[in-house]
This record gives C-alpha cells, structure tokens and sequence, in this order.
C-alpha cells in the first residue's frame, strides 16, 4: 500500500517529538549537549523530509494510513504540494538552533537548556504534524503542541514582562485553539467523520446551511488568530520581540504560517464539498489582508526597537500573503502559497542578525546602535540583504512573490489591490531605510557599539546562510513556483465560485 | 526592427556589466594599498568601456549581442541584449564613469568612508551599464531600482545632516518613481504576457485604453521622477550638491539621464510610436517638457550655489529628451539621444569644474568665485567651454544636438518646441554666462574666494590650496585630466559628429529601429 | 431536550462558553481570567460529549449489562484528549501567573499596565 | 471596559447559537454522529482491537495517533515550566515581589494532623484504585489518563502534607527523565513494534489478541506513569 519514502511520513514527525523527550535524558549530565543533541535530530529530520519532497515530486501526493486502519477509520497523514512546507521548514530549524547555542548564554542559565531545546523540537514537530494530517482532530491536537511550546518560547528569555507578554498570547491563542475545536466538534456533529476527504465528502451531501458557515466561520477567525492578521493582531508584536531571537525567528517565520497553511487545508475541505458561497468571505480577507498590510507598516515606522519593529513587519507580510489568498486567482494564490516560505526565510535572516547585535552590544533600540554597521559589517550585511529583500526588491526573495501577488490582483480584476501592495512595500521601505540608516550613515552614539566585535561564528554563520539564501531564492524563484503551481491549480477549480 | 539586425550570443554585454563589480569586491578588499587599488578600480572601468566601444563596433556592423543573465521564473528573465541606442548611452555611462573615477582619486579624502565611496561608485557603475544593455523590461528594473538604491549612499557620502536630509529627500522621491515603474511593469506584463523591448512596441493595440494609458502614465511618472520633469524634481537640486563633485557628475550626465532613457524605452520599445500617437498622451508629455525646460532654467538664474544651479539647468536640459521623445519625429528623436550623450560630457565637465573650484579654493558660490579665472586657467578654459556648448554655440557638441532637435521639429513643424528650444538656449545662457563672468572678469574681493567660511562649507573636501596664496594653482592632474578630458569629448563630439562610430550615426541607427527604416 | 423549537442542551453549552468569554475579558485577575477559560474549555467539551449522547442510549462499552444503542465513543476519546490539552495549557498559563507574581508581586491586570 | 466586553460576549455567543441550533438533534439515532464512523466501531471494535471499552479502543487503536501527540502535549507543558525561569530561586525580582513573599511566608496555614493523617492512610487505597481503573481500562470506565490523575492526586496530596521536596526525592535523579518522558516514548516503541509486526506505523496486529492486549497494556502503564510523573512534577516545580 505505502512505498518508498511514504513510509517515513509518520517518522518525520514523531523523530523531533521523541528527540524533545530524550533532550533532558541526554543532556543529564552536560546541558549544553542538548543544542547538538536538537541539532542532529532536526538533521535527520530534514533527510527524512527531502525524502518526502522527493517523493511526492515523482509520484504525487501520497497519503498514510496510521495503524492501517483503513479510511476514514483511522488517522490518515496525507503529503501534498502545500506539505512539502515542512522541508523548508526543518532547513530553517537546522539553520537556527546553531545560532542559539551562543545566544543563550546572555539569556538563561546551563541547567534550562534541555528544556528550551526539547520545546524548539516539539514545535518543529508540532508543525510538520499539522502540515501533513489529513484529520481534522489531529489538526488541533497539534496545534496545541505548536501552540503550548510557542507560549513557553515566549517567556523562556525574560522574567516578567515576558511572562506576562506570554500570558496574553496563551489566553488569545487558546482562546483561538478552543473556537477551532469548536469548529471541529460542529463538523463531526453535521458529517459524523473527522477525516479531512471524508468530510468532504459527506458535507457534500448535508449541504450547505448556517451550521456549516459558523464551522466555517470559526475555522477562519481561529486561523486568521493564529496568522495574526490585524484586527487580531494584538498578541504578537509583544511576544514576538520580546522572545529571545532565534525563537522569535521561528515564531514570526513559521509559527504564524501554520495559520495559513491551516485555512489552505479547510479551504481545500470546503471547495471539495461545494456547499458554501465564498465570494465574499474572499472579498473580506483582500481588505484585511490589505489593512494588515498598510497598519503593520504603520506601526512598524513608530518603533525604535528593532525587534518590535520586525514583528510588526510580521502583520504586514502576513498581509501580502492573506491578500493573495482572498484574490483567489491562480497567480495570486502561487505568489502567496511562496510568500509563506519566502517570508519565513526572510524573517529569520531579519530576526538572527538582529539577535546577532543584540546579543554584542546589549542594546536594541534604533537610536542606541547608531554606526554598528562600521564594527559588525557582515551581520549588518546581512540586515541589509534582508531588509531589500522583504521589500521585495528585484532580484531577492521577496520580489518574486509580490510579482506574482500583484499580478494575480490585475488577474482577478482587483487592480487597486495591486497598486495598494505595490506602494504597501514602500511604506514597508521607510522603517527598513531608517533602520539601514542608522546601521550605516550615522555616528555611534554609544560606547559600546565603538567597541562592538562581530558575533561569534557560530552566530554569523546562520545569518550569512539565510541572507545568501535570500539572494538566492529570488534568483532561481522559479523553482517553488513551480513546486507549488500543481496544488494551487488542483485547489482553484473550486475556488471563489 | 530593421531586418539588417541579427540577435548574437555574446558574453561581452555581461563582461561590461561585470567588470565594475568585480571592483566592488575590490573597493571592499582590506589590505591593498591605495596606489594599487586605484589602479585596478580604473583598469577594470577601462576595461568596461573598451568593451563597452567593442559593442558599439559590433552594433555598427548590424549584429545585436545578446546575453541571457537568469531565469528566475517562467516569467521573469533577465536578458542583456544591446541595441544602437542602448550601445550609445552604455559606451556613454562607462565612458563618463571612467572619467569621474579618475576624478574620485584625487577628490574623495582618504578615511573610512572612502572604500565605501568606490565599492558603491563602482556598484552605481555597473547597474547603470545593465540599465543601459537591459534586453527587456524586468532586466531595465532591476538596474534602474538597484543603481537609484545604490546612490542614496553616495549622496549621503558626507554624512553631514544637509546630505543625510537630501538623501531621505531622495530616497523617498526614487522609491515613490520606482513602485509606479515597478506598477507599470506589472500591468505590461499583464496586458502583453510579455517584457522583451521590441522596437515599435509590444504592448497589444486593442487592450482596454484605461489599462494602456495607465501603464503609460505609471512609467512616466515613475521615470519622470528619476528625469527631473518639473513636478517631479524636488531632489534634483538638494542632492547633487550634497554628493562629492565626481558623483555629482554621474548623477547629473548619465543617472538623471537613466530616466529620460527609460521613458525613451517605454515610448519606443514598450509602447511604439503608433499606439504612443493613437493613446493621444503626446502633447500632455510635450507640455510637461516645456515647461521642465523653462521653469528647470528659470530656478537655475536664482541659485547662488554652483552646484545648485547646475543642478537646474540638468532638470532644463533632460527636459529636451523628453521633449524630443514627445514628438515622436525620427529627426527630433536622433536629436534627442544625442543630445543626451553630448549632455552627459557637458555637464559632467562643468560639474568637474565646480568640484576643483570647491576642493581648490573652497568657493561653492557664485560671489566666491570671483577670479577664480586667473588663478586656475585650465578648469575656467574647461568650463567656459562646456557652458559654451550647453548654451549651444558651434561647434560644440550641444549645437549639434539641439540643431538636430531644431531641425526635426521644423521637418513635423512643431514650431512652439521650437521656440521653447531656444528659449530654453537663451536662458542657458543666462544661467551659465554669469559664471564664466564672475570667474574671469569680475572683480576680485581680497580673501573672497579663500574665506573661511568656504572653506568649512567644503565639508569633506578640505582646500588644499594655501589661502594665501595668490598666484596660479590648479587641482592635481589626476582631476584636472578627467575635466579636460571631458571638454576635450565636448569639441570633439561637436567637430566629428557626422564620423563613423560617433553617436550621432548610432543615434541615426536607433531612431531607425523605433520608426521602422523610416 | 427542546425549548421553544431550539436545542437547550446545546444553547446552555453556548451560554457557558460565553460566562467563560466574559471572565476572560472582562475580570482584571489573572487566575480569574485562567479560570474564565477553563469554562470556556469546559463548555466545548459538554459540547462535544453532548453531541454524541444517543436517546435511551449506553455507554459504548460492550460487556455484559449494557445493550444498543450506544453513544459514539469517538467524542468521549476527544474530550479526554482534550482535556489534557486544557491540563497542559493551564499548567503553563499557572506557571506563568507565578512568573509574574514573583516578578510583579501582582497579578491584577489594571496594576501590571501601569508598571512599567 | 466591562461594556464593551459584554458587547463582544453577545458577538460571539450570536453566531455560536446559530451554529448549534441548526445541528441535527443531538439525541436521535439518526444523527450524522450514529451513522458515521462510529458505526463500524462500534460494529466491530471489539473483535478488530480486543477492548471493550470502546472509547479505549478509539484511543488507543483507531486513534491511537491522536493519543500520541495528546501525551506529548502534557509533556510539552512539563517542558515549558521547566524552560521557564525559576520565579524566586535565581532572582528576588526586585522590592514587590520580596515583599509580596514576605507575605505569603506569614499566612502558611500549617498541615492540622487530622488531614495529615487521613492522606496518609487513604494513600495506598487511591493507589490501589488507580491500578484497578488501569488494568481494567479495556473492559470499564477508566485507562492510563484516569490512572495518572489519581496517581498524581496521591502525589500531589502528599506533597501537601509531607512537604514537596520529599515527594520529590521519590524519584530518583537518574530515572526522572526516563519517566516523565514514558508515554511518549511507550508510543513511539509501540509504534516501532507495530511497525514491524503489521507494517503499519502504530499497527496492532489485528488477529492475535495477546499481542493486542499487551501492546494496548504497555501503553497504558506507559501513560499511567509518564503522566502521573508529570503531573506531580508540575505541582513540585510550581510550588518550589
């Protein structure tokens, strides 16, 4: 039944899982080993998930059935265009816990390491699960890990602020988590299945009705929470600057994504099924998603500390990606299903170089690190690699994924969407040009800076990788264009009816 | 297209674009004496117009070398593909960039800041180059965002707060210009499905008007920023005082001018001549260049600063190229893309001359610049000679170009461009005689070119000159020979232009394959 | 059970919920606003192990004594993971409220505003 | 504020009541949940898992997946308050939270000897019933998530009483890793296991009830110790 690499599939996510329960046994004895310890674990991991990617670019997506139980009786795993996130997701891991290993030392004691390493590995696992189920309840369930081990990143690095910064996100994430389980229990209760095809199916036959539109409903605004798009935004700029940086890389980079990817999966459920009119559920999320767009950068301009302003940053690109998706034109949903990498990618180069000088000078706010470019010029390379590239200027990452936003707006007949993206990026520009600008062409202020030294290898390494990455993926963007292309085309026959 | 032009595989249009950015891994390299980095930063740019000349050769014998630089996507190429007029302004832009880097040697004060100055000089260098062989739309954006990005160093160079102020005034206009291009770009290429320049356009003749005249309006504006059309050209005058001399005149000769190419490219090989005609758009852009000319020369009479009102008579002078490009006459045309080559060594002669005047004496205004004629001969000859030829008195090159300009709207009979072109002349004249007035014939105010107040407002260009002296002192040669180089090029354009390989019979060649062998 | 045409037992489930989302928002306490959730939680699996009751129904253990029908055993499996999913969550809520508390020395919302 | 909270109330509860009333009625036989999936559970639930507890056989069999990521949830909030920094220990956290402690120091109520004496008595009994609703999971109400609450209860009840740090000292450093991972890791053996009896990830062999039995036991110890553990840890590390 299952060949070749499909059989890795449950492997995939249970490794890191098992790797977060073995961290305290391994490193009993010297804590510092966990960093490794997480490290090769998320190695393997991504060998296993290239193995999927492989497999799925030869023979197509491919399900799994835990157990063996056949469907929709058991749990089945399903690996999909839109799946395939987790490999890129996993490479991102490997590229951050490096950084982490130096960085901790300013931010918590030896004796807590395994613990921070064995959470990095449930999260990572958490998101690959909830990429690759094909079970509404499994859905959730990881979404609690996610979820949980993202509340606990939060707070691992500060004391009270942190903790209350967590707090906050945990009531509002939960309370998020809690309308999806809702939405969950009112679909099982209309179609008496939980599996995602099956739901389809049945929901087929119940039709339509404002039982499955609050499903629906509640679905959308659990996810639109989790995405932190801007009315439900509040959460996340505390958290995510105040979380130590590697974390903060991988909750605005990925964490937020699972929000996306969540919506693609109800979406896939719901235009299978044919039973409800979204036309306008489309329209809503085009003007949140431009709203998002233009508040995030507006809030963006007001911070001088950078880290705040990087999450705020978040919501505007989170923005771009939602506005691609309520275009629901095939250009437009390619551009967005991309953007959701390309962001992740460009957010941790953002997030790590930031961490980087942090964790040099100790400083954070715009006005204090005036001419750190001077002592730390690759990390505030890198800054700069970054900054151009979440622009979305020509050539770097985050160029083409705009292109193809924008010109899915033109696509779909939307024109001042694209024009309002087009001028959204260079409102993002302005806080981007007045962080270069300090880095570059004004005086230090501060002593500590004048002294500053470049991070530690082990630090500058993962920025250098992730903003070479950055040119890189905009120069051969073609490739998860293309990757990708099949699953939106597959999605969009049903899509915006 | 005529059909004489055969497309080639060439390595060489990548080679000159490479080149210079093989010098900013050398501007960057740590170690390197200053004597030897100079020398490789300028046999590098060299280099880049020797091949740069080759191309030209290779256009002249009716080949059309093309390079594929990356696919990024099914849609989004980048291709190097050279063309007579894109040959022209590239043999232009490496030609002046060699000059001004000469220039930069002796100008540029040792420090921290200036390895910074020559990595993004040569950078600036190298995307212009690409700006000027781009094959299709997406190749000419990328340039043009990356180079208009790129200068926002140089002109905070000083790191003064006027410079930091003008740069923010800069970045701000260029990034509003470069998202209504990166806009026009997106809506071509919804309406075309397609980005390569084809002389005589490719947008489709029966797309919605609405969608057309937008992306038009999308690309004007957004080049017009760059080109200096009159609402459109705050920066112009903040900016190039605050960049050193030798940027100053690549900003002013060939960067500005990267507007005017742009909108050039639009109207020719985006757009064509018919769809441009029909769109009914012409006489908008037409009084939009008029009153560029005239007002850009009028605020040019009121500057005290030097710099400043070059700076004007730049925003004067980039309004014939779109003057000319409105017209859509093939004679008005060729005039036009002359003149933006004879324009690019003009202004970069007299913007040469105002940074020897600077680093020499210190005098940035016209008051300080009172005999300075006497005691610098060579730079006030230079001068002289170039305002002479922007005014457009043979035989200079800038009587070529504006009697070619003149000469085709006489052919389409657009008289009131005609009379806007001399116009604009005789306030040239208004605006640059003055200068050679004071610096040759006025009366010299003891200690006034020396005061210390010039002298500090020199900012990074410390006088070197001692401020009591009184006699003769030129600049060091390695800026004087670049400016005469210059003006040198200004009287040869002007005597030779009807020789072979000279613009002129490039410009005659591009003009051929927008109008259709017309 | 019906109510005027409506299903009380589900109605009462989503007014539940709602004393849950009111606490949560409206109370400045922190543990107040933890508990408020926890009512929330609690409505949603009343929610779910109400929709799997059957009339007359069993529970769905099949061992001597116990006859069809019988109640859907998968929302009961739900609910208990669930419930350990409300475990887990307010264990990290609780131990942050300790954080704060030892940080703050207050775990009144309206105060940690004006703190800092 | 508080206006605007019950306006934001009524937001929610509006749409949730619409949602629920138009759910098939709850009780009748006919509803979509009866003639779902569940259907073949309860068909043949028993002979394909061996349980007769069917909502073990859906925990633990049908969606035994689920149940593996429930256990590692639990163990991810262990995870988290051991990641989070230690609210007093490492650092007084400035004047109000020294003097907020003073407080509390001063109103510990001490244990009265009377509970004292009942917990300990009642302990061995609250042991012995949470074996019972463990091993008897498969055939009544009660498996592995009951046993470990009762489990933790009795930890925790002492802890009450005798103080947590001697609760604590019940598990030896160099097996607690072990143990407070257990569930967990029982799944991914079992899993294995499966794996390699059946070819499917998590697979019990369907035909061999021994084998059946025995895994779903294993599971059960598995989640009986592993959450119990970390149940009375969080209330240790809480307390400490």
């Amino acid at each position: 039944m299952n060949a070749g690499w499909a059989e890795a599939l449950p492997w995939t996510i249970v490794l890191p899982m098992v790797g977060a329960v073995l961290t305290p046994a391994v490193a009993a004895r010297r804590p510092r080993l966990a960093g490794t310890w997480a490290w090769g674990v998320l190695l393997v991991a991504s060998a296993l998930a290239s193995g999927l990617v492989y497999q799925l670019a030869t023979t197509g997506p491919f399900s799994y059935d835990v157990g063996g139980w056949a469907q929709p009786y058991g749990i089945e795993l399903r690996f999909d265009h839109f799946s395939a996130w987790v490999l890129p997701l996993l490479l991102l891991f490997v590229v951050i816990v490096p950084f982490s290993w130096r960085y901790l030392d300013h931010v918590m004691p030896d004796e807590r390491r395994p613990a921070f390493y064995a959470l990095l590995l449930l999260n990572a696992g958490g998101m690959i699960g909830f990429c690759v189920t094909g079970d509404f309840f499994n859905l959730f369930v990881f979404t609690e890990v996610v979820s949980l081990s993202s509340y606990a990143l939060v707070a691992v690095g500060g004391r009270g602020l942190a903790a209350f910064a967590a707090l906050k996100y945990l009531f509002i994430g939960a309370v998020s988590s809690l309308l999806m389980l809702f939405a969950t229990a009112q679909l099982f209760a209309l179609t008496g299945s939980l599996n995602m095809a099956d739901v389809a199916g049945r929901l087929a036959d119940v039709g339509g009705g404002p039982a499955v539109m609050v499903a629906f409903a509640a679905y959308a605004v659990s996810f639109m929470v989790k995405t932190a798009m801007f009315p439900v935004h509040v959460w996340l700029p505390d958290a995510h600057a105040i979380a130590p940086s590697p974390v903060s890389a991988v909750l605005s980079g990925m964490v937020v994504k699972i929000g996306i990817i969540g919506m693609l999966r109800v979406y896939q459920v719901f235009f299978a099924a044919d039973v409800l009119e979204l036309g306008a559920f489309n329209q809503t999320l085009v003007w949140f998603g431009a709203i998002s767009i233009v508040m995030g950068a507006f809030f963006a301009i007001f911070q001088d500390d950078i880290k705040l302003m990087l999450a705020y940053s978040t919501i505007s690109n989170i923005g771009y990606i939602v506005l691609g998706l309520g275009l629901a034109s095939p250009y437009a949903v390619i551009g967005a299903s991309v953007h959701v990498f390309n962001h992740a990618l460009i957010k941790a180069t953002l997030f790590l170089a930031a961490g980087a000088i942090i964790h040099q000078t100790g400083l954070r706010t715009l006005s204090d690190l005036r001419g750190i470019a001077r002592r730390m010029p690759q990390t505030s390379a890198a800054m700069a690699v970054g900054a151009v590239s979440i622009v979305g200027l020509p050539p770097t990452a985050g160029f083409v994924c705009k292109w193809y936003i924008a010109l899915g707006a033109f696509e779909s007949g939307q024109a001042p969407f694209g024009f309002a993206l087009v001028f959204g990026a260079l409102f993002i520009f302005i806080y981007y040009v007045r962080m270069l600008n300090a880095f570059y062409f004004q005086e230090p202020v501060h002593d500590v800076v004048i002294e500053a030294n470049e991070a530690p290898w082990s630090m500058r390494a993962p920025v250098i990788v992730l903003a070479t990455l950055c040119l890189v993926l905009g120069v051969l963007g073609g490739i998860p264009l293309s990757f990708v292309e099949p699953a939106v085309l597959e999605l969009l026959p049903f899509w915006g009816n | 297209m005529s059909p004489s032009v055969g497309v080639v595989v060439s390595w060489w249009p990548g080679i000159a674009v490479a080149l210079p950015l093989v010098g900013v891994a050398v501007s960057a390299a740590t170690g390197w004496s200053e004597r030897r980095r100079a020398s490789v930063l300028a046999g590098l740019t060299f280099g880049s117009l020797l091949v740069a000349l080759g191309l030209i050769r290779e256009v002249l014998a009716g080949r059309m070398p093309e390079v594929h630089l990356l696919h990024m996507t099914a849609q989004l190429w980048m291709v190097l593909r050279v063309d007579a007029a894109g040959a022209l302004y590239g043999a232009t832009v490496a030609a002046l960039g060699l000059l001004a880097l000469t220039y930069a040697f002796g100008y540029v004060q040792p420090g921290p800041r200036r390895a910074r100055f020559f990595a993004f000089f040569m950078a600036c260098l190298a995307c212009t180059l690409g700006v000027a062989y781009a094959g299709n739309l997406l190749t000419f954006l990328v340039f043009y965002e990356a180079f208009s990005v790129l200068t926002y160093a140089l002109v905070v160079h000083e790191q003064t707060p006027a410079a930091i102020a003008a740069g923010t005034k800069y970045i701000a206009y260029i990034l509003v210009g470069g998202s209504l291009v990166l806009a026009g770009v997106l809506l071509t290429f919804f309406l075309a499905g397609d980005l390569a320049f084809v002389g005589g356009g490719f947008l489709p003749v029966d797309a919605p008007r609405g969608q057309l005249l937008t992306a038009f309006w999308c690309f004007v504006v957004g080049f017009g920023v760059k080109a200096a059309l009159v609402p459109l050209h705050g920066w112009v005058p903040d900016a190039h005082p605050a960049a050193p001399a030798p940027f100053s005149a690549v900003l002013s000769g060939v960067m500005v001018a990267a507007g005017a190419f742009g909108i050039m490219r639009v109207v020719f090989d985006v757009v064509g001549v018919g769809l441009f005609t029909s769109l009914g758009v012409a006489p908008w852009l037409t009084a939009i260049a008029a009153v560029t000319i005239l007002v850009g020369a009028l605020l040019a009479l009121g500057q005290e600063d030097l710099k400043r009102r070059l700076a004007y008579s730049t925003i004067s002078q980039m309004g014939y190229l779109t003057l000319a490009v409105s017209l859509a006459g093939s004679g008005v045309m060729a005039g036009g893309l002359v003149h933006l080559v004879h324009h690019a060594f003009m202004k970069g002669t007299l913007f040469f001359c105002a940074g020897l005047w600077i680093h020499v004496t210190g005098a940035r205004r016209l008051g300080e610049l009172r005999g300075v004629g006497a005691r610098m001969p060579l730079t006030t000859a230079a001068f002289t000679l170039a305002a002479l030829g922007m005014i457009g008195v043979p035989p200079l090159s800038g009587f070529v170009s504006k009697w070619w300009l003149g000469v085709g709207m006489l052919e389409i009979g657009a008289g009131a461009a005609l009379a806007v072109l001399l116009a604009g002349a005789l306030l040239a004249a208004a605006y640059l005689l003055p200068v050679v007035y004071a610096a040759y014939f006025a009366p010299t105010r003891p200690g006034a070119a020396t005061g210390a107040g010039a002298a500090s407002r020199a900012g990074g260009a410390t006088p070197t000159g001692d401020p009591a002296s009184r006699g003769a002192r030129e600049a060091p040669w390695t800026m004087l020979g670049p400016t005469l180089a210059a003006a040198a090029l200004t009287l040869a354009f002007g005597l030779g232009s009807h020789l072979r390989g000279f613009p002129l019979q490039l410009a005659e060649r591009a003009v051929l394959a927008w109008f259709g062998g017309g | 059970m019906l109510l005027f045409g409506l299903d009380l037992d589900y109605v009462l489930v989503v007014v539940l919920f709602c004393v849950g989302l009111y606490m949560l928002v409206s109370k400045s306490n922190l543990l107040k606003k933890l508990l408020g959730l926890n009512v929330m939680e609690t409505a949603v699996f009343a929610f779910i192990v109400t929709s799997g009751m059957i009339e007359g129904g069993d529970p769905p253990i099949l061992v001597a004594g116990t006859a069809a029908p019988y109640a859907s055993p998968i929302p009961q499996a739900m609910v208990l993971t669930g419930i350990v999913v409300a475990v887990s969550v307010t264990a990290v809520a609780l131990a942050l409220i300790v954080q704060i508390h030892a940080h703050f020395g207050t775990i009144e919302v309206d105060e940690l505003k004006e703190l800092p | 504020m508080k206006p605007w909270s019950l306006l934001l109330v009524l937001l929610v509860a509006l749409p949730l009541v619409v949602g629920v009333v138009n759910l098939p009625p709850h009780d009748a036989p006919d509803a979509p949940i009866h003639t779902g999936v569940g259907v073949r559970y309860l068909a043949r639930g028993v002979e394909e898992t061996g349980n007769k507890n069917l909502v073990t056989a859906v925990l633990l069999n049908y969606r035994g997946f689920d149940t593996f990521f429930e256990v590692v949830v639990i163990f991810t909030a262990l995870a988290a308050v051991l990641a989070l920094p230690r609210g007093s220990a490492a650092d007084p956290g400035g004047a109000p939270a020294a003097a907020a402690k003073a407080a509390n120091g001063s109103d510990i109520v001490p244990v009265s000897p009377v509970v004292s004496y009942v917990v300990r008595l009642m302990a061995p009994f609250m042991a012995m019933f949470a074996l019972a609703m463990l091993f008897r999971g498969h055939v009544t109400p009660g498996g592995g998530f009951q046993a470990a609450a009762v489990f933790a209860a009795i930890f925790i009840a002492l802890g009450l009483v005798l103080g947590p740090t001697r609760v604590a000292e019940l598990v030896p450093d160099d097996w607690r890793p072990w143990l407070q991972g257990a569930a967990p890791l029982a799944f991914a053996l079992i899993a294995a296991i499966g794996w390699r009896l059946t070819g499917a990830f998590l697979g019990f062999p369907t035909d061999d009830h021994t084998a059946q039995e025995a895994m779903g036991l294993f599971l059960e110890v598995g989640i009986a110790l592993g959450g119990g553990v970390i149940l009375a840890r969080l209330f240790v590390e809480m307390e400490t």
